[in-house]
């Protein structure tokens, strides 16, 4: 394997952005045939590199060879036509455009220069279905499904191009187990083509399940690179995170405390809506933390969402301490203390324009209304103690939000929602994109705000996650809420068993 | 004579000819006496753009209820293709005659064409069309602006008759590109060129409004020390330059002459003061003279191609004398 | 399931058509010699050349822009043209390419402005639009009449239609830039490249779409749209003025918008946009057969048709949805 | 120097500048400002007299746009405050009763309020696009004000009314002061409350601004009555001064030169971030570039192309690629190309 030639080589790449240096001095090569991970914290600069690889971002220095010839490209079109396919970390397609346009636009199956819409839409199911077992209606437009949807079609649409390199940036950030398994066969089989595969994960898991090689980062710096074989996780960690690290895994797992839970902060009672989830029960209470299991589109989302009146439950009713409410709104669910961290960050969760600080005080203010307006200083206050609090880098209150990286993003909203001091919070996917050690902060955070007497929604498609921090499992499938699985019981065959339905 | 304006209904249902399907040239020509069956008269105007507008839609509405005529009125706002269509809708409606006051000289060729196929006499108020065709339409009733503009000319010339030394005109002009400006400088120009002491220091469009007026005279003060005259082409731009001249400190009448367009009340009151030296009248109120004609053409009486409205001028002393009569 | 299933997309479109057979036929209970079909093709007739500005636009606001500089455009068009056949004395077959090449290349370059240097299509547009306003003024101030008898014949020539009803040569050019739009928009790649661009811009970049060709053309084929009005207009009008079409552009977003096209971009149909030019028509159809309104009535009444019509298109839409869920 | 040169306004100043400097090259005296009749007088008092009903109509569009909209009805709200307030002075017995020109005045901006507040009803709660809802009161205003004013241009004689908009007040004109104190208000509104987070939020991102809990609704409701107030104001400022409402003309043409210098100054019309300072600043670029144009003598058929000139190299300058470009070509280094760079364009 040593010996082949690499078939891409980006050397001494260097990149800033106003205020920030992304990368310096980045080296990194690309076999064919293999599966290479890039590794690094959130804002390591991953993304960065890749986009200075497809165009998107020029270089400010250094060189790209793909088969040693230098190359330039100045958009992903040149880069797609170089033979480079990409699938970027936020979902970058169009939700204006039909699924089975979304894969195949600029490729659409043609006759005389007129599309073949037929044609477009059966190939794009056949794509869908074969490559990634999903099976959906493809006409129907891509921003009516969820983001776990949309990353795949994202991902159908880089694998349908016939390409020498293929970028996976957190393809699985939003997936479940099943659908990650199918990624990863699919994988598999483009690297016995011969494919070189650059692929960006948080998990560790999935590293070691289908990586040859994996390429660290940190702080925009080369850390090095190794095969999978030599470099035990421990290592790996702590060369992403700069210093040692033990164990992860080892969170301090919360003995039950289940007679306190008596106390519901919230209560629905067969609660549903037409056309998206069945009427279900649910209660959640003091210092309890509920997680939500189930697979892809089974409604987990949905069910949350009318929690918080994004959607407008028609049936049912909701209690809470011991009195029937309304919940209409978000406005109302917040003034209720309620609180919803969306898994869709880019659509409905960052204000891209505004600064770190506005995003996260903007629920807190919201709540507080008009005039109440918080004092810059104390705006900045609350700001600092949260980017330290949640380790957000850049910890510069005051640049854009969209200018940090996914992971630090998905903070920003996390920060947003504790700020306000909820009753009751409801995170959906809340780790999506966030890095190792991030992540174990944050499951370490939200353990102790339910110690303190918080509630808390928790969904996430990592079922170990679920698992790990959950007093009591609700599970949902083909949205209905089949089962509850609850304190000793909770186990990990229990859980997927009532997911798969039996 | 005034009579009760109650006669327009709101809707038509009345006059038309059963209706067919064809648009085809009928020989149904205006036959009916105007004994019992209302004249259907269609009356395309322009817009309501300015007083001197609304006194004329106003004159015509008024004509046309006293003389019993079925007044059908379709406002352009300010558009000719508007106005084409209303000529087309009332080609279709099948009126008696049509009327209209052209938002420009040019284009009225092709639907002209289609009315004088379907047998509908055209009558052309306020504004020519500059056809070569003149089978197009029947009369021409209205003013003639290039006059307007010469006549204002020749009472500058006389005024600085003995002066000898530069005379210093600034014009304040209409909207650009429109036929008044057009002409009203055409005219002016024309009168003032035959000597050289005339010299137009400054043009400007104020787009026939006070404001604009007001707005413009002010930059232009700033720039020009010694203006003599001030020709505006209509009495609003005169109005709104009198109060940026007093702005500045000069007396509007007597450090700078001042000479308008119109002959609305606000420019009688202005001359009234001194404050506005020499008006040209631009009468809007031609209702009754329409009427007339259109009677004339629907009996088949012949008429004159061209019939000049009766405008005059005014001097200070006149405009005082004027000043009780005046309507609009 | 059913074939004859209604898509959501498609309920705006039936709502405005079920909407303007509604208008078509209170018109004609309400005035005589409304029900024709010589009126509908009036309609035709007197809209062709907004019919086919607006089909540009719809383009422009598809990709999420604007293009304000569509009035202008044409009245340069048919000044340029009036002074070049008039006063140059140049031959239409030479005029006509020319003018279109010409607003062609103006669409193009605004394009280009507004994609190389980012600046918002509004002001370029703008900026666009005084530009051939002024251009009009600095050929000539007067109007200039055109006696050219190839354009006095496209202007006169009635095409006749069964029934003993006629249209012009402008509605069969209008009719043929909808269909090719409606073509282009819906079984092109660049018509598709629209959509996503105005779906979401940066994804379409990373999407590997040519944005920046793709907006160029857009704004180029407004750009011969407006031109081709012009010309249209030239022939309407017989005439090459300063002031023409004065206030056209906003008459055309309007249309387009009320044809169900989002101003935000990527949602809409070319075929609305038919319908909102014939919408516009038929308010200013029923008007003029009102005949009694004075100048002012004449604004409110527009504005309140239009009102209505809006409203009943969002309940009619609105309702739709609600049984399509 | 970097800083200044990063400014948001920096670039906007720098245009103001070059008018200005021009105008005094061409006329040395376009500076001076004497004292006359006990108010100040030149070119430059002007600027500011002239500019400012245009700056009111365009503090109120800024924030409208911020929410992502656009109001094109102000020049038609311009003129139904202008026709009411005539109107209701003229049908008074004694027309310069302070008591009747109050209540002229104070109908005249309720109506405006209540217009505005019609506009963000239709764009808020009929879920109408806010170009047509806005167009449909364009459009219905000016018949509105016509049928106010009969079509008529109705002149009032009425002193107290005509301090609004041609008094003068310490050496200024006193609509130089109402319109810095609506900015200031403005102003003390957007930074001194949440207001401006959140229109700026529900501009940016409506859906995220809704789950956050803002109430958007309510902030575009109040953007669109506070642009329908500023239109007022305007429009009484705009009739005072020649104490005339003529409906057909009153503020036409207001709502494209409003959006011309909100976005002159910086703000986005998609909405989002947007800047106060730099409409104002657009407005006094375009009332500058107006009275250059008057004062030296540009004939008036040519008027439009010297403003599309002027407003293209505005925005060019403002554009960082152009600038490059010009640059590049200046030194003529070495010709590369437009590099695409997704949406990373920053403002300091
Ligand atoms: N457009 C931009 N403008 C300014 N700074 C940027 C921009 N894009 C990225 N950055 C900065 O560059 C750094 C690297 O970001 P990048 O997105 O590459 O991180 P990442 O490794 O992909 O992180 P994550 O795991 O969270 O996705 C971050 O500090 C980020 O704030
Ligand atoms: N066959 C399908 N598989 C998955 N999702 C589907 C399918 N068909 C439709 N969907 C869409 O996916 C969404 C599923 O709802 P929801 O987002 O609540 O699921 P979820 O359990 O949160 O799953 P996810 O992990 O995808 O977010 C719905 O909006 C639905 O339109
Ligand atoms: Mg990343
Ligand atoms: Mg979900």
């Amino acid at each position: 394997m040593q010996e082949r030639e690499p078939l891409l080589v980006m050397s001494d790449i260097h990149k800033a952005f106003p205020g920030v240096q992304a990368l310096s001095g980045v080296h990194f090569r690309l076999f064919p045939g293999e599966i290479h991970a890039l590794m690094g914290e959130n804002g390591a600069g991953k993304s960065t590199l890749i986009k200075v690889l497809t165009g998107v971002y020029p270089a400010d220095r250094g060189e790209i060879r793909l088969e040693g010839r230098v190359i330039q490209p100045h958009s992903p079109l040149e880069a797609q036509m170089l033979g480079i396919s990409t699938v970027y970390q936020e979902v970058n397609l169009c939700p204006n455009l039909s699924v089975a346009e979304n894969i195949l636009i600029g490729r659409e199956p043609r006759r005389f220069g007129r599309i073949r819409w037929k044609a477009m839409n059966e190939e794009a199911r056949r794509l869908l279905e074969e490559r990634l077992h999903l099976r959906i209606d493809v006409t129907r437009p891509l921003g009516s499904y969820s983001v776990a949807i949309q990353q795949l079609v994202a991902i159908a649409r880089a694998l349908n191009i016939s390409a020498k390199v293929l970028i996976l940036d957190e393809p699985t950030s939003s997936l479940d187990r099943g659908e990650v398994e199918q990624l990863f066969s699919v994988m598999r089989k483009l690297r016995e083509d011969g494919l070189a595969i650059l692929f960006v994960t948080h998990f560790l898991d999935q590293v070691y399940e289908v990586s040859d090689r994996i390429t660290v980062l940190r702080n925009g710096r080369l850390i090095g690179e190794h095969l999978t074989e030599n470099l035990p996780r421990l290592e790996l960690v702590s060369q992403m995170i700069g210093k040692e690290l033990k164990e992860l895994e080892e969170l301090p797992k919360e003995e039950s405390r289940v007679a306190d839970w008596a106390e519901k902060t919230l209560e629905a009672v067969g609660v549903g809506r037409k056309g998206s989830v069945e009427p279900f029960d649910l209660g959640i209470g003091k210092g309890e933390i509920v997680g939500m299991a189930g697979l892809l589109g089974s409604g987990r989302t949905e069910a949350a969402r009318l929690l918080f009146g994004a959607d407008r439950a028609d049936q049912g009713r909701f209690v809470m301490s011991g009195e029937d409410t309304v919940i209409h709104s978000p406005r109302q669910a917040i003034d209720k203390g309620i609180a919803f961290c969306s898994e869709n960050r880019k659509t409905e969760g960052i204000i891209d324009e505004l600064s770190v600080r506005e995003n996260i005080i903007a629920a807190l203010q919201a709540s507080q209304g008009w005039f109440r307006a918080l004092s810059r200083k104390r705006q900045e206050e609350l700001a600092d103690e949260y980017i330290r609090a949640l380790n957000i880098y850049p910890p510069n209150p005051e640049i854009p939000v969209k200018n940090l990286s996914g992971g630090n993003q998905q903070k920003v909203l996390l920060a947003r929602w504790l700020l306000t001091h909820p009753k009751l919070l409801i995170l959906d996917e809340p780790t999506r994109g966030i890095d190792v050690g991030a992540k174990a902060e944050i499951q370490k955070l939200i353990l102790s705000l339910a110690r303190e007497g918080m509630s808390v929604l928790f969904i996430s498609s990592e079922l170990e996650e679920v698992l790990r921090i959950s007093h009591r499992i609700a599970v949902m499938r083909d949205r209905r809420k089949v089962s509850e699985i609850a304190g000793e019981d909770i186990s990990r065959e229990r859980v997927m068993k009532a997911i798969a339905g039996g | 004579g005034s009579s009760g304006g109650s006669q327009q209904q709101a809707s038509g249902g009345g006059g038309a000819p059963a209706p067919s399907q064809s648009a085809a040239p009928s020989s149904s020509t205006p036959s009916e006496s105007t004994g019992e069956k209302k004249i259907v008269l269609g009356f395309s105007q322009v817009g309501a753009e300015s007083g001197w507008r609304t006194a004329n839609t106003k004159s015509i509405q008024e004509a046309a209820a006293a003389a019993g005529i079925d007044l059908r009125f379709s406002d352009a706002q300010q558009k000719q293709e508007n106005q084409i269509k209303a000529i087309r809708s009332f080609i279709q409606q099948k009126v008696d005659v049509i009327a209209f006051s052209p938002v420009v000289e040019s284009g009225w060729d092709t639907v002209l064409k289609e009315a004088k196929d379907a047998g509908i006499p055209v009558i052309l108020t306020d504004r020519a069309i500059d056809s070569p065709d003149t089978s197009l339409y029947v009369s021409f009733l209205g003013s003639d602006f290039v006059e307007e503009g010469r006549r204002a000319g020749r009472w500058v010339v006389e005024q600085f008759k003995d002066h000898d030394g530069d005379v210093n005109i600034v014009e304040l002009q209409g909207t650009v590109g429109s036929a008044p400006a057009i002409d009203r400088k055409a005219g002016f120009e024309e009168i003032i060129s035959a000597d050289p002491k005339f010299k137009i220091i400054a043009s400007q469009s104020g787009d026939f409004t006070r404001a604009k007026g007001l707005e413009v005279m002010q930059a232009i003060l700033k720039a020009h020390k010694d203006i003599d005259v001030l020709y505006a082409h209509n009495d609003d731009m005169a109005l709104g330059a009198i109060q940026a001249i007093e702005a500045a400190g000069l007396k509007p009448g007597q450090d700078i002459l001042i000479v308008s367009v119109d002959g609305i009340r606000d420019a009688f009151v202005a001359a009234s003061e001194g404050k506005i030296n020499f008006i040209v009248e631009c009468n809007p109120l031609l209702g009754p003279q329409l009427m007339d004609l259109v009677k004339k053409v629907v009996a088949g009486e012949p008429v004159p191609k061209r019939i000049v409205t009766e405008e005059r001028t005014f001097t200070i002393e006149e405009a005082i004398a004027e000043l009780p009569n005046r309507q609009y | 399931m059913a074939r004859f299933a209604i898509k959501k997309q498609h309920v705006p479109i039936i709502a405005s058509t079920a909407l303007l057979i509604l208008i078509f036929a209170a018109g004609s209970l309400r005035y005589t010699g409304f029900f024709s079909l010589q009126v509908l093709l009036n309609l035709l007739i007197d809209n062709a050349f907004l019919l086919i500005v607006a089909v540009g636009m719809t383009f422009v606001i598809l990709s999420g822009g604007i293009d304000l500089s569509v009035g202008s455009v044409i009245a340069l068009t048919t000044m340029l043209s009036a002074a070049l056949i008039e006063q140059a004395g140049w031959p239409p077959a030479v005029v006509i390419p020319l003018v279109l090449a010409l607003g062609t290349s103006m669409g193009a370059g605004m394009g280009a402005i507004i994609h190389y240097y980012r600046i918002q299509p509004f002001i370029v547009t703008l900026a666009g639009m005084f530009l051939a306003r002024g251009l009009c003024f600095v050929i000539s101030i007067n109007a200039i009449t055109i006696k050219d008898p190839f354009y006095v014949t496209m202007a006169q020539t009635r095409v006749p239609i069964p029934g003993g009803n006629f249209i012009s040569i402008s509605v069969i050019i209008a009719l043929a830039v909808l269909a090719a739009a409606i073509w282009l928009a819906h079984f092109t790649r660049f018509g598709r490249c629209v959509y996503a661009i105005g779906g979401n811009e940066y994804s379409a970049l990373l999407m590997g779409l040519p944005v920046g060709r793709t907006k160029v053309l857009i704004y180029a084929f407004s750009g011969f749209c407006s031109a081709l009005a012009g010309v249209v207009f030239t022939f309407y009008m017989l005439s090459g003025y300063g002031l023409h079409a004065l206030g056209l552009e906003l008459d055309t977003i309007a249309a387009v918008v009320i044809g169900g096209t989002l101003l935000t971009g990527g949602v809409g149909y070319v075929f609305g946009t038919f319908l909102g030019v014939m919408l516009q028509g038929i308010i200013q159809t029923i008007i003029s057969f009102e005949g009694t309104l004075s100048s002012w009535w004449t604004k409110i009444v527009i504005g309140v048709l239009l009102l209505l019509f809006i409203l009943l298109q969002r309940l009619l839409s609105s309702r739709g949805e609600v049984r399509e869920a | 120097m970097e800083r200044i040169r990063k400014h948001h306004l920096f670039w906007p100043v720098l245009v103001l500048v070059a008018l200005l400097v021009f105008n005094l090259l061409y006329d040395p005296d376009f500076f001076r400002i004497q004292v006359r009749d006990g108010k100040l007088y030149g070119n430059l008092i002007d600027i500011l007299f002239f500019g400012s009903p245009l700056a009111l109509v365009a503090i109120g569009m800024t924030l409208v746009i911020a929410t992502r909209g656009i109001d094109l009805s102000v020049g038609s709200v311009v003129a139904i405050s202008a026709a009411i307030a005539c109107f209701t002075i003229s049908k008074g017995a004694d027309q310069n009763d302070p008591g009747l020109v109050a209540t002229a005045i104070l109908l005249a901006l309720a109506a405006s309020a209540l217009l505005g507040l019609w506009n963000g009803f239709l764009v808020t709660r009929v879920g109408i696009q806010p170009i047509v809802a806005t167009l449909i009161l364009m459009v219905t205003g000016r018949g509105i004000a016509q049928l106010i004013t009969s079509g008529q241009i109705i002149t009032v004689i009425s002193p107290n009314y005509k301090v609004i908009g041609a008094g003068t007040l310490l050496w200024l004109p006193v609509s130089v002061y109402i319109a810095a104190l609506v900015f200031a208000l403005a102003a003390l509104l957007t930074r001194k409350t949440a207001l401006g987070l959140f229109i700026e939020s529900v501009g940016c991102n409506p859906t995220a601004s809704r789950l956050a809990g803002i109430r958007s609704v309510t902030v575009r409701l109040f953007a669109y009555l506070f642009c329908g107030f500023c239109a007022g104001l305007a429009g009484i400022i705009l009739s005072s001064n020649v104490s005339s409402a003529d409906g057909n003309n009153a503020g036409l043409w207001y709502e494209l030169d409003a959006i011309l210098a909100v976005v002159i100054g910086g703000t986005s019309l998609n909405g989002g971030r947007f800047f106060l300072t730099g409409t104002l600043l657009g407005v006094l670029i375009i009332q500058t570039l107006t009275t250059t144009i008057y004062s030296t003598g540009v004939p008036p058929e040519v008027n439009l192309v010297v403003k599309a000139l002027v407003v293209l190299a505005v925005c060019l300058i403002q554009s960082e690629g152009f600038r490059r470009t010009l640059a590049r070509s200046l030194v003529s280094v070495r010709p590369s190309h437009q590099r695409v760079e997704g949406k990373v364009t920053t403002r300091g």
